[in-house]
């Protein structure tokens, strides 16, 4: 049985989903490794997006949030202000168990950038913008699925799209007006990193068959603690069976 | 009203611009296209999800303040080639939102509100880093005094919440399935911030796939999003959200729009593609006919799925 | 030919109204009146009621804004924010031309009280409360009907639920925050009051034929100006028997 | 669910509940009337444009707190009589708002704000005069610091606002025509604010007409108001706005409510009348069938009309 990184990737991801959950997805890796879930492991995640499709049913790769293919059976698409609310209230109200969010650059402790490289006003690289991102990491636990590469985990983010744990600490996202929720998870085509109960710092939780916690290392831009690495377990052949010829026959994504 | 007239009553030199739709779905094109061949200048765009309605009109040279939380032709194009390219030389003014406050701004903007406070964009640099310097928010009687401001909750002084001003559009603009001459509208699929810009905005332009009679829509009132009074602009336009998605009526045009990724790379290789598809045609009517009946039948969604399954999408 | 008084307060409110004007209308002798006009002078009036229904074609007298024969034939039932949001706008978009008002008292600047009569919190007698009321005070100029008695035509009302002219200074709305607009006409069964341009006071304008201008005098309780008043023109029989015959068949209302 | 267990689960003693419709149009009066069996206590009622429903809860002596802007049956009890009752002879602790204000307010706990400012009231007395004394609102966790606050607007130091704290609801209820059992809900007619306290409350409660499948409601999903995850329960109750209207389904019930207009003027009549239609039928079910399949058909709305024209209306 083969497999690349990416697809491990997915799979490691739709591990995390429990059953009956409710998540707010992006499309990409999240919205292939939701539907695994779904069609594996998870049969009753309910997923949500930003546009306001609640409970879609996607069964051919969406290309964004507003496809059409997203809305198929969804059993209501709310007007924007609705999702708003909805996700503003989900915090207190428990109505959401993870969102999904990725970035150009992460710090340690999870603060992502997904809006520009170098100086804000006149950046050498500018991406889409905050879209979704920011709302997802001020009130909901969060699944990041990034590219493991040094000069996208560094030691400081050039702009802070999505605030994570802030500087670590205890009341590092209180302080400044958020909800005490956060990234709870960092998966990347290596393996996935966790964060401290204490301290909040990311920690390699798990790498992937066939990855050296070395080459993790090496393309980590900041220091990170290895000591609880395991490795992770190999996809099973279903799951990897799943993911390509019923999530993702055409290989858009995986 | 024929678009011509509509966009050239109601978009002016300098005027604040709102779109509907979201990235690849129910986008205004055929009305981005005439401001456009209408070479209007100077626009203040408030552009909310936007996807290659507004890089045109970046690129075409049209824009002069954008307020932005994601520019993408998602799946096509991961960052809309010519807001990046404008924004990298420094060729225009633009300030980031998150999404949801972009939504929750125009909502609030459609409420009529004096401002609205919220949580979101604490602790993140949308907070601190203005992409529109201080001095010209004070400067400029188009915009609010200053980007935002961090406060406590007056009704709980633990609390730190963000306060923003509320934007003012000129002339919003979406496009819909259905539309009475009256100004009666039914908008089917996601409604995105439509309604909120359509009643935010001193006028609102509507282009529509299909004209209908306002009896059609009237013996069911529930069903519509925005009645006449709230419409000031009613344009027959089918096809009129091409290459973007309009629910029940037709799916995207992936291969239009990896042809504008390709031609929006390049300074010369876009001002060719609009030299072609925009200023090339006379009118929206050109424009469907250069497509062809058999080319955009290809595209329409197949009724019971929501959208054309199998469609080639690279 | 033959007429009440309340008949003639309901022509003389139709003749208030401007073809193809946009009207807030609440329930009773507004609506009454604003069919009037929609079906003899003003046949475009659009009107729209704080229940969101806008532009219904109501044609069995309703008893109430949320009343299902109003809806009939409307151009869109928006949920209540909306309406909130029209409302608020509309000023500043010149959407609406005149909103009605009624209440239990007015005094000479035209403040309203529709919601109780003595002490706010233990009164001698309570009303259903502000409604759409405040709002169409805040935001629009109004129309007034009111019954015309010596009690409810006072020098200081109980509880200002509605905002008029406040004191009559010229800047009276606006120190206050509120927009420049406010009451235009008040119409009761005796006659119709206008608000002098300068003074922002209650004036006597017409008095109905068979009225005399003692008799609206003793049932006013402030000093009104009665100088310019003249006697109001009588129903055509036009106007009445379409009243009669077509807008209250029933006689539910007139 | 059932009726009995909805109530029982979500609606306690002490709790904020919100009722769905608007004075007479699809008042949720079945659960209504199974609280009032139930005999909840010193509830927090936030009853926007409260009607009969709300009217009988407080006859029946359950409401401690009652947020207000509009109580009548109106066209046929122009201020509601328990309701006036009440405040006249001091049982019960009020607050007045303006509907615009409670509409916004609904809405500003739906969309999660920390509070909302607003224009509304000014100038009135609904600022200056309030019906809870400032040291309840200071003692009271289940209410904020106090009524409101007028100041200025931090974009504009000239304008006076009124700031406004956003109710907590625990409970919402409203009801609909459709819903399916994984709490998808389709509403035809006005919606008022049902989309909002339903989204604002920490549970909502949804009797509903016909009890459908969610296929059938998640084909047109565009039409659908509340999706399954904002609902906490589903009852199945027929004629569950009874005597209020309800879209597409019957008319008011103006011989139901003209009785219950004389029946509520007096203590002992109140008291006679409850006893009858809610205390004395064990659920619902019984009451409808106290009221009859042929009473019921006439009071069946005509289709085309969206009301029964000529219904015996007094």
């Amino acid at each position: 049985m083969e497999w690349t990184n990416r697809q491990m990737m997915a799979i490691a991801v739709a591990r995390q989903i429990k059953d009956g959950t409710t998540c707010i997805v992006g499309t990409g890796l999240p919205l292939v490794a939701t539907s695994l879930a779904k069609n594996y492991n998870a049969p009753n995640v309910i997923l949500l997006f930003e546009t306001g499709v609640i409970d879609g049913s996607p069964f051919e790769v969406p290309t964004s949030v507003s496809d059409l293919r997203i809305t198929y059976n969804a059993s209501a698409l709310w007007p924007q202000h609705c999702y708003f609310g909805f996700q503003s209230n989900s915090w207190k109200k428990n109505k959401v168990d993870i969102g999904f969010l990725g970035g150009a650059q992460i710090d340690a402790y999870g603060n992502l950038n997904s809006t520009a490289i170098g100086d804000y006003s006149r950046p050498n690289t500018r991406f889409s913008g905050s879209g979704g991102a920011n709302g997802i990491a001020t009130y909901c636990n969060t699944i990041i699925m990034m590219k493991h590469q040094k000069r996208r985990f560094c030691e400081k983010v050039d702009y802070v799209t999505s605030p994570g744990w802030i500087d670590g600490t205890p009341d590092g996202r209180t302080k400044l007006g958020l909800p005490d929720v956060g990234p709870q998870v960092v998966v990347t085509e290596l393996g996935i990193m966790r964060f401290d109960e204490k301290t909040r710092r990311m920690y390699l939780a798990e790498y992937f068959p066939g990855v050296t916690v070395e080459h993790i290392v090496e393309n980590t831009g900041f220091a990170m603690d290895v000591s609880r690495a395991v490795e992770s377990e190999p996809p099973s052949e279903e799951m990897l069976d799943i993911l390509l010829n019923k999530v993702d026959p055409q290989r858009i994504m995986v | 009203m024929i678009m011509q007239e509509a966009i050239n009553k109601y978009v002016h030199d300098g005027d604040c611009i709102a779109l509907g739709g979201f990235v690849t779905n129910r986008k205004p094109y055929a009305a981005a296209c005439e401001i456009i061949r209408q070479g209007k200048k100077d626009l203040y765009v408030q552009s909310g999800a936007a996807g290659g309605d507004v890089d045109m009109m970046i690129g075409a040279g049209l824009v002069k303040v954008l307020f932005v939380s994601y520019l993408a032709n998602s799946g096509f194009t991961q960052v809309g080639r010519r807001f990046r390219n404008a924004v990298e030389q420094g060729k225009i003014l633009f300030e980031d939102y998150s999404l949801d406050v972009h939504c929750v701004l125009f909502h609030a903007a459609a409420l009529g509100l004096p401002f609205i406070a919220v949580k979101n964009m604490l602790g993140s640099s949308l907070i601190d880093k203005w992409g529109i310097p201080a001095e010209v928010y004070k400067s400029d009687p188009k915009l609010p005094p200053f980007k935002l401001k961090v406060d406590t909750n007056p009704f709980n002084p633990d609390e730190q919440v963000c306060y923003l001003p509320v934007p003012k559009i000129d002339t919003a603009i979406i496009h819909v399935q259905k539309a009475a001459p009256d100004g009666t509208c039914r908008i089917d699929g996601s409604l995105y911030g439509d309604m909120d810009i359509s009643m935010a905005a001193t006028n609102c332009i509507v282009t529509c796939e299909e004209l209908v009679s306002p009896q059609m829509l009237r013996a069911e009132p529930w069903r519509n999003q925005l009645p006449n009074i709230a419409v000031d602009a009613v344009v027959h336009a089918p096809y009129g959200a091409h290459p973007s998605q309009c629910a029940n009526c037709y799916d995207y045009d992936g291969v239009y729009l990896r042809k504008y990724d390709k031609a929006s790379k390049d300074d010369q290789l876009f001002k060719e593609f609009i030299d072609e598809w925009i200023y090339g045609v006379e009118d929206h009517n050109e424009y469907v006919d250069k497509l062809g009946v058999a080319y955009l039948n290809g595209l329409h969604v197949t009724p019971g799925f929501g959208f054309k399954p199998g469609l080639k999408r690279s």
